[in-house]
């Protein structure tokens, strides 16, 4: 027997002379772990130029690359639907010059909002007022995050579910109407809200979970034909004192009561969500990585007739992913209830995070602390649009198509390479 | 018509699959490679077939330099390969996958499967195969599906037939059919590189073999050298080829089956009233060929199988009706006969996957949570212990060869206090060097008292490892039998004839 | 030309004339609908940039998606340092009301919702039913087959709030005239009707009006903002001889989707007028005066539009006997209600 | 031992215990118990009358009145016998034949039918509730084509939406700018085969998980029709989203048939293209050579590839072709149904397309068979709210949606797609 170093290529391989990536999404996102070199001793190569050509083929680089050329892109639709821009253009064979001039002032002076808004306003007085935009950010990640999260739990598990949707509205509705309803005291009526959120978000995604184990339904149909559902019904209870604000007429619940909202952390605006989906984070890594459950539902994940064979039950471990996943989802609707929009709610709470949180969760790879930064990202882009919108007059469509760029950019790092004429990481295959 | 290759060298990134390996096989030859696991038989195969574009050296056909782009070209220029892997879609019958790449089609694009069907039947009567055109690929046993890859290849009239490890997963006999059926194309001119980790079948019909190691060619020899020369040059060290093992000293009945039955998805029998018993420190080995119902025993043991009648003992402690986990707690080991599909999980590390069937509970998990440092250790013991070539206890699994997964999955099963083990084709594909090592550590379980049951097709294995022999056919058994009854009876009783009338 | 219409893009987002002579700054938030819904978001935005033209002052319109944008466009905007925020539809209600409680010094005109009771906050809202019930008089009186029909989008207060006044409408010409004329997709006792679920699906818009046609409705009254289209649409495959009434705008006006001709009538809800009126009232005095607007027959915030090419072909007398009811309805001797309505 | 034996396939009646899923006899079971008890235990007055006459029939066909509690017990009883026969069936170990299911919703939607418009004085128009059933399965059906072709050939189509969406803009712009209808069709197939391009290029070229990028293009095509038509469509709609419309085509015979043939012969272009294309699709995909590699390339990319069959290249040209049929769903919604471009037109029916997909498991007639259920499903809903049910509007809504759950879970369970679709094709 020989042993000859395995190489640590991007893709696995069974033994197969023709190998197979099988798992794609290991393809792709915000991982630091991306195109780990190979131990190719590069003796040619001087070690400044080695450095060089690390740096430049490095994941981090390439990320940052994939936001740029994604500017880049929303950048076009700014300027060439700016009035200036399109005023300049009707003399352009006459003076190109002020087509140009006003375009780059367009995307700059939009970007510039996009960047004041969402991260940093360095016009604002003093480093708290100069980072409240993105304290503000975080408040539009943090439903993001723990749907991502609990998307993501399903993707490792295998199970792709898309209804994030479903599962934020009836766990949001469920927390809403815990906090009306039950007026207890103190610290515990958050708690019981919060509670009734997960509660909500699990249930939901367990009839999924169960018609699979049980019957083989495919869960990408159940949790689409589950997102109308929820939709339907909330509606309905809307229309009905179960959750109709009383005295309404207005398909819209009570504002959520004080003592049932998530409090502001020291005046700032970021509430106690965001800490809290700080705690998911760290709990969904731990489950994934260091328990004996997610140990489990990665195997079912990866290999569900090995895991069987080992003795794992793979029913009961999809129904388990299913409503973990769905605890996480209902954390999202408990948020945008108890911490969002905590005035009152209407059929259409759930703000399109069941579906942004598909992406988030693919862009962070899966992995706990890839959804937390891809969902960061994403809550500054929101927040950023906002003032974009605001100030320079920008439809937000232009944020969601920069942000979609970005996840495919971010997933397809040769193709960034190849736009920037970057090398490719040393030991990789020809 | 003529194959040679000159100075072929494929890398993989830091790693030489293939150093400047020549090869000339002449028309009406049959050239055997030979070598260990990885040494890069199948990848210079790959190259030969376009699958893999040749870093440096050329291809000649009929002393012609060939450019193939494609595996389209290589077919198209003469070359026919059975793969290691079958190629064959399994949701297509017979006729659709010998005609796939080069339909024939009637007006309007649509196929001409009566065309297929009768090459597949002319192919099939010129070699005695019995093939049905209409048969789905799925439900053929291997020994079929392998036929099939043949009357793919020689649908298009390979000059090189290029025959990887094609015995692999054959029976006896249907080897012996395939050596016969080389022969008659060797005769008919065709020039045949044939691949296998099996001496005996490769002194049986090769006219001339070549020895690869660490992706160079070692040395040329000709089949009049013994077993164990050919052996050593291959893995450059001695080998032994036969099990050392002392006669076992079985106790108690241990294992005991009683008119067990496993009806499959349209409750057609597939185990149909077995009867077994195994005794603590002995190895029954279940003999017979792919597809009579051993599968599903092993599978019944271990509740994989959903409609299970009869009764399972062990220990006087009843298994039927339990839950793997539940089996698995009883002190039941499990070697799976499809590694990859149903041993191991190829994405997870070494360390994850040796403690795949004990993720519940103790040693590796406490309150839920799973401890790391202790898995870590023993995956480090193990890895030294089985001798498992890979970089670190943190590879995937998927990256080792077929030889080092086996002996990832024999790792776990024989870190548990066992009160039984079940090997299902323990040693499919893997070298000479592995096989060795895997039957070591299944006798040396059997001598530890434990009552061993070894499933296997390759009746060397069987006859190497067994105390006692049952010969399964169509889910029942013909016979159970002494360890030293002879070969032909054995193969008798797996096509279904009971010993009794054998002996008559 | 001159001042480059900011909106001449139709933008998201846009500010208004460079040639700003006042620096009052008006500024609307749509509701997840946008601002090409041909409806109620659409007008507020017209009211809005009619004001800001008036008043020769710039506008900021904002535009949200989803209902997680209401609070942050809203703040947005009083960063953009508005004097006044129009706030289109009564989903913004809830950011409304925390952003103006934040905000004292800005005001705000909430359309469609009477839930806030702060000083800085005005309440515009319709009574639609009165002019529906003009439109539903007029849809039985122009009816030949006996059948009219109405459907919404969702069944919010600012949807069924108009098939009530179309259902009472036709009730009473039933009466007065003692035919029977039936109603089809609203029961305003019950509540219950015909819904398409969203205020997108062309497609479900148009099946559900044929079906309509079906039960041989030839006045098809469609309360889904831009989803007339389908019930235009369902008419002219079907080649019946059927019309649609529009809601909210004079979608004979608004239309460019060869649905004109199709046109009977529209029922007003002058929301531009309105949101106009309020900024520019606010604009010119000094205090804001919060009482609630409430758009009805009497001071032209609703009403009936013009019968344009059908004028010609309603029954005769109609017009007087909808001047008539108009006219009960304002001193209150035809007594209507709504469910849905304000007051 | 040796009686046990004597049949291969199914003579091991009851002895050994169940083999086959009760499954479906348990879902029969429960609805017939659910039928019966609303059916008869709270039978309303009255009866329902069905028109079958479309207005424009040649011959004419009187309505069929049907008392609302002699129709429950009669749907009652046929239900339960369809469950009866399917226990029988399941005893003796047999297939359940198509035709089973057809029967039983057949009788629990005439009952449902029936006890919803008891006494009302509508008549239920059958021609129009099929009509209407199959206008609202087009779109669904065009793009369960897509992505039938696509998951067929290995990659997962999750961008449906994206290319319907995509395909109904386009159509409406350049069928407003040339006024020509053939070229608005051509220019939705494009527009859905430019979304497709992404698609295979991210899936096929970059490897990226394929599933990642159908979603991002959903969004990304939702974002950029959304901006373009507020700011580009709706101020020059005059120009650029003011479409010709096709006008529906009768077939001179076949739409003589009573009842269905108005149904399906009286129809655009789009609706007959639609037909050749399930038939077209269906014949390609199982009788052709491009069918047969297609799925082998779907099924077992290494064995194609070692046939000489380029993976890539027949992956990349046949989710084009996917995406360009999806397009013309698209197409569907602005030329056909309504001559104009509104923000997000297609409203979600790419997904309700992709599971008609896995619940058609993957066959492009099952495929069909499931989008025009759900198209049933949602105008029956339309149909129950004009003949003015007692059920609240919001529950009605629901209606398709509980229909496809209950479908999957009962009747199709468990479905085997493609077994490479969704797996990058890495070549060594
Ligand atoms: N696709 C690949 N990428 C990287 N390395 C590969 C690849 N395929 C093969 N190799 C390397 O090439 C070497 C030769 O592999 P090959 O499959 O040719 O061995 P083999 O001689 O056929 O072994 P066996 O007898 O087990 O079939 C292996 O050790 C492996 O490291
Ligand atoms: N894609 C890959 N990347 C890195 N190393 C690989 C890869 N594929 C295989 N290897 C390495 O190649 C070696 C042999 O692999 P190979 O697949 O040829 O196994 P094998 O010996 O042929 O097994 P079998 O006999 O079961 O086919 C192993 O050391 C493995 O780590
Ligand atoms: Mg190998
Ligand atoms: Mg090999």
């Amino acid at each position: 027997m020989t042993f000859r170093e395995p190489q640590g290529g991007a893709q696995e391989t069974t033994d197969q002379p023709v190998p197979v990536a099988d798992t794609g999404t290991e393809q792709a996102g915000l991982d630091p772990q991306q195109d780990p070199g190979q131990q190719r001793p590069e003796a040619a190569e001087s070690s400044a130029r080695r450095v060089l050509r690390d740096v430049l083929s490095g994941s981090a680089l390439l990320s940052v690359l994939a936001v740029v050329v994604s500017l880049l892109i929303g950048g076009v639709l700014i300027a060439v639907t700016n009035p200036q821009v399109i005023t300049a253009s009707g003399y352009f064979f006459a003076r190109p010059g002020d087509t140009i001039v006003a375009a780059v002032q367009a995307v700059g002076s939009a970007y510039g909002s996009l960047f004041r808004g969402g991260l940093i306003d360095f016009s604002a007085v003093g480093f708290v007022a100069g980072i409240q935009p993105l304290l503000r950010s975080l408040g539009f990640a943090t439903p993001l995050i723990a749907a991502g999260l609990g998307i993501a739990i399903g993707f490792r598990t295998g199970l792709f579910n898309i209804g994030g949707q479903g599962q934020i509205l009836i766990g949001g509705a469920l927390a809403g109407w815990v906090g009306f309803t039950l007026p207890l005291p103190g610290a515990l009526h958050l708690v019981a809200a919060l509670v009734g959120g997960l509660v909500g978000g699990a249930l939901w995604a367990a009839i999924p979970g169960v018609l699979k184990a049980r019957t083989g339904a495919h869960e990408v149909i159940v949790t689409i034909m589950l997102n109308y559902i929820a939709f339907y019904f909330i509606d309905y209870l809307l229309g009905t004192p179960v959750l109709q604000a009383p005295g309404s007429n207005s398909p819209v619940s009570a504002p959520t009561p004080t003592s049932a909202q998530l409090p502001q952390l020291f005046g700032s605006p970021v509430n106690l969500g965001f800490p809290l989906v700080v705690l998911l984070v760290l709990a969904a890594a731990y489950l994934l990585d260091r328990s004996s459950l997610g140990f489990k539902l990665r195997a079912v994940g990866e290999n569900p007739s090995a895991a069987r064979t080992a003795g794992i039950d793979v029913k009961r471990m999809t129904i388990a992913a299913m409503v973990i996943s769905g605890v996480f989802v209902g954390f999202a609707g408990a948020y945008q209830v108890l911490g969002q929009t905590t005035s009152g709610f209407s059929n259409a709470f759930d703000a399109g995070i069941g579906f942004n949180a598909i992406t988030v969760a693919l862009l962070g790879r899966s992995r706990p602390w890839g959804v937390f930064w891809a969902g960061l990202l994403f809550g500054v882009f929101q927040n950023g649009g906002y003032t974009m919108q605001a100030a320079n007059a920008v439809d937000l469509n232009v944020v969601s198509v920069v942000q979609s760029l970005i996840v495919l950019f971010i997933a397809a790092p040769p193709l960034v390479r190849a736009i920037f004429r970057l090398p490719a990481p040393r030991g990789a295959r020809a | 018509m003529k194959l040679e290759l000159r100075g072929i060298t494929k890398r993989f990134g830091a790693l030489t699959a293939n150093d400047h390996i020549d090869l000339v096989v002449e028309p009406g030859e049959i050239h055997c490679l030979l070598g260990e696991n990885g040494a890069g038989k199948s990848t210079l195969m790959n190259v030969l077939y376009g699958l893999y574009r040749p870093d440096e050296g050329e291809i000649l056909l009929d002393d012609e330099v060939q450019r193939f782009s494609g595996p389209g070209d290589a077919m198209r220029a003469g070359i026919g390969m059975v793969h290691q892997h079958f190629m064959l879609v399994p949701v297509f019958t017979v006729a659709e996958n010998v005609m796939l790449g080069h339909e024939s089609t009637k007006a309007g694009g649509r196929l001409d499967l009566d065309a297929a069907r009768a090459t597949v039947r002319e192919i099939s009567d010129r070699f005695g195969f019995d093939v049905d055109p209409d048969a789905r690929i799925e439900d053929l046993p291997v020994g079929i599906q392998q036929r099939v890859e043949i009357i793919k290849a020689l649908s298009r009239d390979a000059g090189v037939l290029v025959l990887d490890e094609p015995t692999a997963v054959l029976t006896p006999q249907e080897t012996d059919e395939l050596i016969g059926i080389m022969k008659q194309l060797r005769d008919g001119g065709t020039a045949i590189v044939f691949i296998s980790h099996k001496l005996r079948e490769v002194r049986e019909v090769a006219d001339r073999i070549t020895v690869v190691r660490l992706g160079k060619v070692v040395g040329q020899a000709l089949p009049t050298a013994s077993s164990t020369e050919l052996a050593s040059l291959m893995v450059g060290r001695a080998v032994e080829l036969t099990v050392d093992k002392a006669p076992a000293a079985p106790g108690a009945d241990a294992l005991v089956i009683e008119g067990v039955h496993v009806y499959d998805g349209n409750g057609v029998p597939v185990v149909n009233g077995v009867d077994l018993t195994v005794r603590a420190g002995e190895i029954l080995a279940i003999a017979g060929v792919q597809g009579n119902g051993q599968t599903e025993l092993t599978e019944a043991i271990f509740g994989l199988q959903a409609e299970v009648t009869g009764r399972i003992l062990l220990h006087g402690e009843e298994l039927t009706g339990r839950t793997p986990r539940q089996v698995l707690d009883a002190g039941a080991g499990f070697v799976p006969e499809d590694r990859q599909h149903d041993g191991l999980v190829p994405e997870f590390t070494i360390a994850e996957n040796l403690m795949l069937d004990r993720s519940d509970g103790e040693p590796f998990v406490r309150r839920g949570a799973l401890r790391l440092k202790r898995l870590a250790a023993f995956a480090e013991e193990r890895l030294k212990r089985f001798d498992i070539r890979a970089q670190g206890i943190g590879t995937p699994v998927g990256r080792l060869s077929g030889g080092n997964q086996q002996k990832v999955v024999l790792a776990r099963e024989l870190s548990r206090d066992l009160r039984l083990l079940v090997a299902a084709q323990p040693t499919r594909g893997l070298d000479v060097g592995s096989i060795e090592f895997v039957h070591q550590q299944i006798v040396a379980t059997r001598d530890a008292g434990v009552p061993v049951v070894v499933v296997s097709t390759e009746l060397d294995e069987v006859v190497a490892l067994a105390d006692r022999i049952a010969v399964m056919h169509r889910g029942r058994v013909v016979g159970v039998v002494p360890a030293d009854t002879p070969r032909d009876v054995l193969g008798l009783m797996m096509a279904g004839e009971a010993p009794q009338a054998v002996a008559a | 030309g001159q001042a480059p219409a900011p909106a001449a893009s139709g933008s998201g987002a846009a500010s208004g004339s460079a040639a700003a002579t006042s620096d009052y700054l008006p500024c609307i938030v749509s509701d997840q609908g946008g601002f090409d819904d041909r409806s109620f978001n659409q007008l507020g935005l017209e009211g809005v940039k009619a004001a800001a033209k008036d008043l020769g002052s710039q506008y900021k319109e904002v535009q949200s998606a989803t209902a997680n944008d209401y609070a942050s466009n809203v703040d947005n905007l009083v960063a953009q340092n508005c004097n006044i925020i129009v706030a289109s539809g009564f989903l913004l209600a809830p950011a409304i009301k925390s952003s103006a409680t934040k905000s004292p010094s800005t005001d705000f005109a909430m359309i469609d919702d009477t839930s806030i009771d702060l000083p800085n906050v005005k309440n515009v809202v319709f009574n639609t039913n009165e002019a529906a019930f003009l439109g539903g008089y007029a849809a039985a009186a122009y009816s030949k087959t006996g059948t009219v029909a109405t459907w919404g989008g969702i069944a919010i207060p600012p949807v069924t709030i108009y098939m009530d006044g179309i259902a009472e409408g036709v009730k009473y010409y039933n009466q007065q005239k003692n035919k029977n004329v039936k109603l089809l997709g609203w029961n305003a006792d019950t509540q219950k009707g015909t819904f398409v679920g969203n205020f997108t699906d062309q497609n479900k818009a148009k099946t559900i009006s044929t079906n309509f046609l079906g039960q041989n409705a030839d006045v098809i009254i469609p309360v889904a903002g831009s989803l007339y289209q389908g019930a235009g649409a369902a008419i002219k495959s079907s080649g019946k001889q059927a019309v649609i009434e529009g809601v909210d705008a004079d979608i004979y006006n608004t239309d460019t989707t060869g649905a004109k001709d199709l046109v009977l009538v529209s029922i007003l809800k002058n929301i531009s007028v309105a949101a106009q009126d309020v900024v520019e009232q606010s604009a010119k005095e000094k205090t804001f005066d919060n009482t609630q607007y409430v758009g009805d027959l009497k001071n032209g915030g609703v009403g009936l539009s013009s019968f344009h090419d059908y004028e010609s072909k309603l029954p005769a007398g109609l017009t007087d006997e909808l001047d008539k009811i108009k006219a009960g309805i304002i001193d209150g001797s035809i007594s209507v209600s709504s469910k849905a309505a304000f007051n | 031992m040796t009686t046990l034996e004597t049949s291969e396939t199914g003579a091991l009646v009851g002895t050994t215990g169940p083999r086959r899923s009760w499954r479906v006899v348990w879902i029969y079971g429960v609805l017939t118990v659910a039928a019966a008890v609303a059916l008869i235990g709270f039978s309303r007055p009255g009866s329902a009358t069905f028109g079958l006459q479309s207005s424009t029939d040649l011959v004419s066909l009187p309505p069929l009145v049907l008392p609302a509690l002699p129709t429950g017990v009669v749907a009652s009883l046929i239900a339960a016998a369809c469950t009866g026969v399917a226990v029988m069936l399941v005893r003796l170990d047999r297939r359940q034949p198509l035709w089973l299911p057809i029967v039983f919703a057949l009788a629990l939607v005439v009952g449902l039918l029936t006890w919803a418009t008891a006494g009302s004085p509508q008549t239920v128009p059958l021609p129009g509730l099929l009509a209407g059933s199959l206008a609202l399965a087009v779109p669904l059906i065009f793009g369960a084509l897509g992505g039938v072709i696509s998951e067929r050939v290995g990659v997962v189509n999750v961008a449906i939406e994206g290319q319907l969406l995509a395909g109904a803009f386009t159509a409406a712009v350049v069928a407003s700018l040339t006024r020509s209808l053939i070229a608005g069709l051509i220019a939705a197939m494009v527009a859905g085969m430019l979304v497709s391009f992404v698609l295979a290029a991210f899936a096929i070229k970059y490897l990226v998980d394929q599933v990642i990028v159908g979603v991002v293009l959903n969004v990304l095509v939702l974002g950029l029709t959304n901006f373009l038509y507020s700011l580009v469509l709706v101020p020059a709609s005059a120009t650029l989203n003011s479409p010709p419309q096709f006008t529906p085509i009768t077939i001179p015979l076949l739409s003589a048939i009573p009842v269905i043939g108005p149904v399906l012969f009286r129809q655009t272009v789009i609706v007959y293209l639609m037909y050749v294309g399930v038939v077209a699709v269906t014949i390609g995909l199982f009788r052709t050579k491009w069918g047969l590699r297609l799925r082998a390339v779907g099924e077992h990319p290494q064995a194609a590839d070692t046939v000489g069959i380029s993976v890539g290249g027949t992956r990349f040209w046949n989710v084009s072709l996917a995406g360009a049929i999806a397009g013309l769903g698209g197409a569907y919604l602005t030329l056909a149904a309504v001559p104009s471009f509104t923000r997000d037109v297609t409203s979600g029916a790419g997904f309700i397309a992709l599971a008609a997909v896995i619940f058609g498991q993957w066959n492009p007639v099952k495929a069909t068979l499931a989008a025009l259920l759900f198209g049933f499903a949602s105008n029956l809903q339309n149909v129950l709210g004009i003949v003015g049910s007692p059920v609240p509007p919001d529950f009605l809504l629901m209606l398709p949606y509980i229909v496809t759950i209950f479908a999957v879970a009962g009747l199709v369970g468990h479905a085997r797609g493609p077994a490479a679709a969704g797996k990058p094709y890495v070549k060594g």
